[in-house]
């Protein structure tokens, strides 16, 4: 079940999505975090962020929007109280991080370079919820290799960056970010949307938008991974409505490197051992030794 | 904390709206303080996609079996029928199979014994005072307001009556006990019992109103909130609450979900959270 | 319940979403066309077109994924064919259609012009489904002000503009068609998804990609909706998801002057007179007099 | 054609993994031909999104009540458990509410009177061929070739032997009647009786060898297919299947659900419709 991952190697495919699994140790009580590929944290900023008012989230079909805005405890804070639970993990630890500006991507960059604990960074150039920057950089190809750029300057990690959806050609941008240097690409962030509560004529969010994740997005979350993996040479990695093994199957079919599990989580805290579990069978019921047999076995 | 996959014991409609439910929960009860909650998935497909938050009622023993099985422990919650979910839930029987995940946040801190407790209870705000009033009521004297809209709202009374807590009821319309809000009721004890100390939970609007009581006469409070959630565990940030000296220029927010559903009054930022949107729909509905 | 959508006047909001009403005559035998505001035929080409392989369809969480490819009778037959049963409605019939060249839009725009039973056309530059044109005319601002201008000089009745969510900003796509000449904008078309079977490894599809539709992309037609209200000044008809009566009242708080309904005619041939019913009562329970005190009133 | 909102009378599982549901439908059967279909919502909330098509199996009525009222007409189906729809299908019971529309599509031509009828039935293919065997049954000789892969794959054989059809089952396992393909019968069927016309219903692969025998001996052939659907009544266009002379720059497709689901063979290109994907996949697994 190993998987390379663009210079990090996981012992399974299967890792939760930023800001669905906290800093790793509020779901340390449900599952034996050290079975998982790796852990993925909140995304993180050079200072605290506060994020968003609330509401903040609203359930919708089959699907759930977040403004949760990106709060997190900043770098610092970080390293102080969340990386003595994480540096106790056998399994390795990706940094999920973000910045307003350019600068700011490559001071973060900078300082996740010194931590020995870090295994990996992924860039997120694709919140939709951060009114600054966040948007820009991952909608526009220059800005994505802009931003990848002065990370990857600041950077003796593996990067993974993390594209948006929420755009007219997603291989354009998966170019851009590959040119300027990302080891791998995680694949997708959230799709903007809305819902509106028809009592009270408000939005459901006080940030009025937020983010589509869940079951709801898994086609287009799938269909995008599949141009990208076609599009560009570094691994890609398949995030976006996966709940059971046979979602997570589809994504390795179409080439995933490996998966990223994010709205499933709060659904059941168990659901990448589950997943996990389930990929084993699979190759095993379907004869196949390695799960490099089923990465990008799309039959065309 | 786990997530217990286990099966229904009961589910009785107890007052029109109102349900109760006894969850098979082997250990749970060990952990359990009083004013924390559970994560309910409703059922095993989706939807609903998000599992639902509920106050745990209270704890206990099935007599041990004849056959020499060891007694069962169950965990009970009360719940009010609002929306998606608790229409599937009311619609559970005993043996359905559920998943709960708990018992999770921080609940109340019981203070000094000795001290009188008011607890005051609006709607199904009522549930997380149940455990409380248990663990008070063996060191303090317990006072139990108890509000509602009309008769239907008035859950369990004749409970805490049996624990030695002494009850009063009021609704808006005089249906059951006297006629006019909890928080009048609360006035008059605290003119009567100025030291006691208070622990309340129920609708936003009311939360506010014993806020402002509470705080005039400086008299400790806790209460108990309630908020969207998707994770319960403190991971998603979905279910923050503003916390003392919030600003918008500094923001400070807590989660409900770990450094509540409990919070002291003093941690919190009073000023709008009355009219905060999403909170507590279920009760004023 | 009476709305004007640019030019034309409907007796309720209530529509059908182009290729999920046949040409209306397949729906007959289940409901009473002539209560609904409006006939919105399957989109028509100057020629037949045979469309895509099979399988076209697929089932997914909350939503089904369409690769039709656009399947239609052409102008000619449907004019011969169709059209006899379309005249005898009482209800306004608006005819959605596409080419696959600029000049094949113009000649399809001139030919509807001369049928007087047209009450308007629904210009598709959307449909993800098309390789040849399609695609490009929806995505690109300068295409599709191409596009809508031919078609505008061509064309003496009512011009609806359908857009695809398949890009970064559909601001700029309903502007320049504003600005092109269209009378209002229909949002949004299916966004483009996949799913693969894990047994046989092969796309549901044969065309490996489709439309999504369904209550899973309501949040985010509901986003766009409310995007492209503020940034034009021409009506606009949301569509995407819309099940229930609640759905639709989102979008018309949101500011939506009508709503077209997909996916759900199969579900229940009889949605839109719920929806339609729906509306009215919540119309009655809200206290508001008219349908306008409704549309757009979202609280901000 | 109608959307019956109505419920079950009732559901059995008749075999493993084989159900008969009977449904509640006044007005029905009047209209209904052999070969039509129904489109079912399987429950009123989602998902599933979509009905799923089931053939008509047959039509009747329920005596009158001892009350005077008049007999209740039922249609039935019957289906096997191969996915989400399905297994929820399963679960129904009488009195549970449905949704069918219906009766949809065109049924099988009858032929004319005396000419012997050969109907061959893979399994639950078999479904549609019973009512086409009432009608024929009087007017004609009528044999119905039954083939499953196991025993648990016959269904219903002595109900068409009570309305004097000549029964043959075979079976890929030989555990029911002869061991073999059900088109080894109609070989030898055909050779006794050349002058038949033949009526299938069944997984794709065996409607290809169907096909192929009958093309070969110049027998006509009526086809049942199945198709993946939306909307039942020819509006969406997704259950298409290539129609006689269709070719990658002549593409002639014919909807399955409103010019089907039954075909005169000769109206359908049958160069690749036995591997055609994602058709009767229900029957295949
Ligand atoms: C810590 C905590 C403890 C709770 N304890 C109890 C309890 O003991 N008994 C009980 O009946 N209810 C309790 N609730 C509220 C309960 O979670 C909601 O009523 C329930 O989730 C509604 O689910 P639904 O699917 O039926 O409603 P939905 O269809 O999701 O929504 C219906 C209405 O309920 C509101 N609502 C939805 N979720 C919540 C939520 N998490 N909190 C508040 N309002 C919500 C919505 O805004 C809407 O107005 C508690 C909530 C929290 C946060
Ligand atoms: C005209 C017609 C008549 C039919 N009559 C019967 C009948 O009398 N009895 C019966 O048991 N089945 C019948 N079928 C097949 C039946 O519709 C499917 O088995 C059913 O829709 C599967 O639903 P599901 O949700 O359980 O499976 P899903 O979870 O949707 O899919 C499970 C499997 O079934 C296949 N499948 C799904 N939908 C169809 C479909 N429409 N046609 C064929 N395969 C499908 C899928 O490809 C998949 O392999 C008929 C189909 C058609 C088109
Ligand atoms: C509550 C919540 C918070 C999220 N926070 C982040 C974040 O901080 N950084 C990030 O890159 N993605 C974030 N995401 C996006 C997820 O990582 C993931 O890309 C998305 O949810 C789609 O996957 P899913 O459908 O499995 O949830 C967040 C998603 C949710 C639901
Ligand atoms: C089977 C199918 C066929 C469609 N054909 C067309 C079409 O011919 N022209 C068009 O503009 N949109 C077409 N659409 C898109 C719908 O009109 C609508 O924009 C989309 O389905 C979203 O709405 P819904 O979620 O209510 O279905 C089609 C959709 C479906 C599901
Ligand atoms: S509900 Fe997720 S952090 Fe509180
Ligand atoms: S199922 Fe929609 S056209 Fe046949």
């Amino acid at each position: 079940m190993a998987v390379d991952i663009g210079g990090l190697t996981l012992k399974n495919p299967v890792m939760p999505a930023s800001g669905t699994f906290g800093y790793g140790e509020e779901y340390a009580p449900f599952l034996d975090i050290n079975r998982i590929g790796a852990v993925v944290t909140k995304g993180l900023s050079l200072k605290p962020k506060a994020g968003n008012p609330t509401p903040r989230i609203a359930e919708t079909i089959s699907g759930m929007l977040n403004a949760i805005g990106l709060q997190n405890v900043g770098v610092e804070d970080f390293i102080k109280f969340k990386l003595p639970f994480l540096r106790e993990l056998t399994t390795p630890v990706i940094v999920n991080f973000f910045g307003n500006t350019l600068e700011e991507y490559g001071e973060v960059a900078a300082r996740l370079s010194e931590i020995p604990e870090v295994a990996a960074v992924e860039l997120n150039i694709s919140c939709p919820n951060v009114k600054k920057g966040g948007i820009v950089f991952g909608t526009d190809p220059k800005a994505a290799h802009e931003a990848v750029s002065v990370v990857r300057r600041n950077l003796s990690k593996p990067l993974m960056v993390k594209l948006t959806p929420n755009v007219t050609d997603i291989t354009v941008i998966a170019r851009a970010v590959e040119e300027a240097g990302a080891d791998s690409i995680s694949c997708i962030n959230t799709i903007t949307g809305m819902a509106v509560d028809i009592k009270t004529r408000r939005p459901r969010l006080a940030n009025r938008t937020g983010g589509l994740s869940g079951p709801a997005i898994r086609p287009v979350a799938l269909r995008m991974v599949h141009q990208v993996v076609q599009a560009v040479k570094i691994p890609v990695i398949g995030v976006g409505g996966i709940v059971r093994p046979m979602d997570a199957i589809e994504f390795l079919i179409v080439g995933a490197r490996a998966v990223q599990v994010g709205t499933a989580n709060f659904v059941d805290p168990a659901s990448m051992i589950t997943i996990i579990e389930g990929i084993e069978q699979f190759l095993i019921e379907e004869g196949l030794k390695d799960i490099h047999q089923l990465i990008g076995s799309l039959e065309l | 904390m786990k997530n217990y996959k286990t099966i229904i014991l009961s589910n009785q409609e107890i007052s029109p709206g109102y349900y109760r439910m006894r969850l098979l929960t082997p250990g749970f009860s060990e952990s359990a303080r009083p004013g924390q909650f559970l994560m309910m998935r409703v059922q095993q497909s989706l939807p609903p996609l998000l599992r639902r938050p509920f106050g745990i009622f209270r704890t206990g023993f099935l007599p041990a079996d004849c056959d020499g099985m060891p007694p069962k422990e169950y965990t009970e919650i009360l719940y009010k029928v609002v929306g998606r979910g608790t229409n599937i839930m009311a619609d559970l029987h005993r043996g359905d199979k559920v998943e709960v995940l708990g018992p999770l946040g921080r609940g109340f801190d019981v203070g000094d014994p000795g001290e009188e407790k008011i607890l005051v209870g609006g709607g199904i705000g009522l549930v997380p005072l149940y455990m409380l009033a248990e663990s008070l009521s063996a060191r303090s004297k317990v006072r139990l307001l108890m509000g509602g809209r009309n008769r239907d709202d008035i859950l369990a009374v004749t409970e805490f009556e049996r624990l030695g807590v002494e009850t009063y009821v009021s609704t808006d319309d005089g249906s059951l006990g006297e006629e006019g809000l909890v928080t009048q009721v609360l006035e008059r004890k605290l003119d009567k019992f100025p030291s006691s100390s208070v622990y309340a939970c129920g609708p936003m609007p009311m939360l506010d109103a014993v806020y402002r009581i509470c705080h005039r006469r400086q008299v400790p409070l806790q209460v108990s909130l309630e908020a969207l959630m998707a994770c319960g565990v403190g991971a998603c940030l979905g279910c923050v609450v503003k916390g003392a000296g919030h600003a918008e220029d500094n923001p400070r927010y807590l989660c409900t979900c770990k450094q509540g559903p409990v919070f002291r009054a003093e941690q919190l930022d009073w000023s709008r959270l009355g009219e905060e949107p999403g909170y507590c729909e279920g009760c004023k509905s």
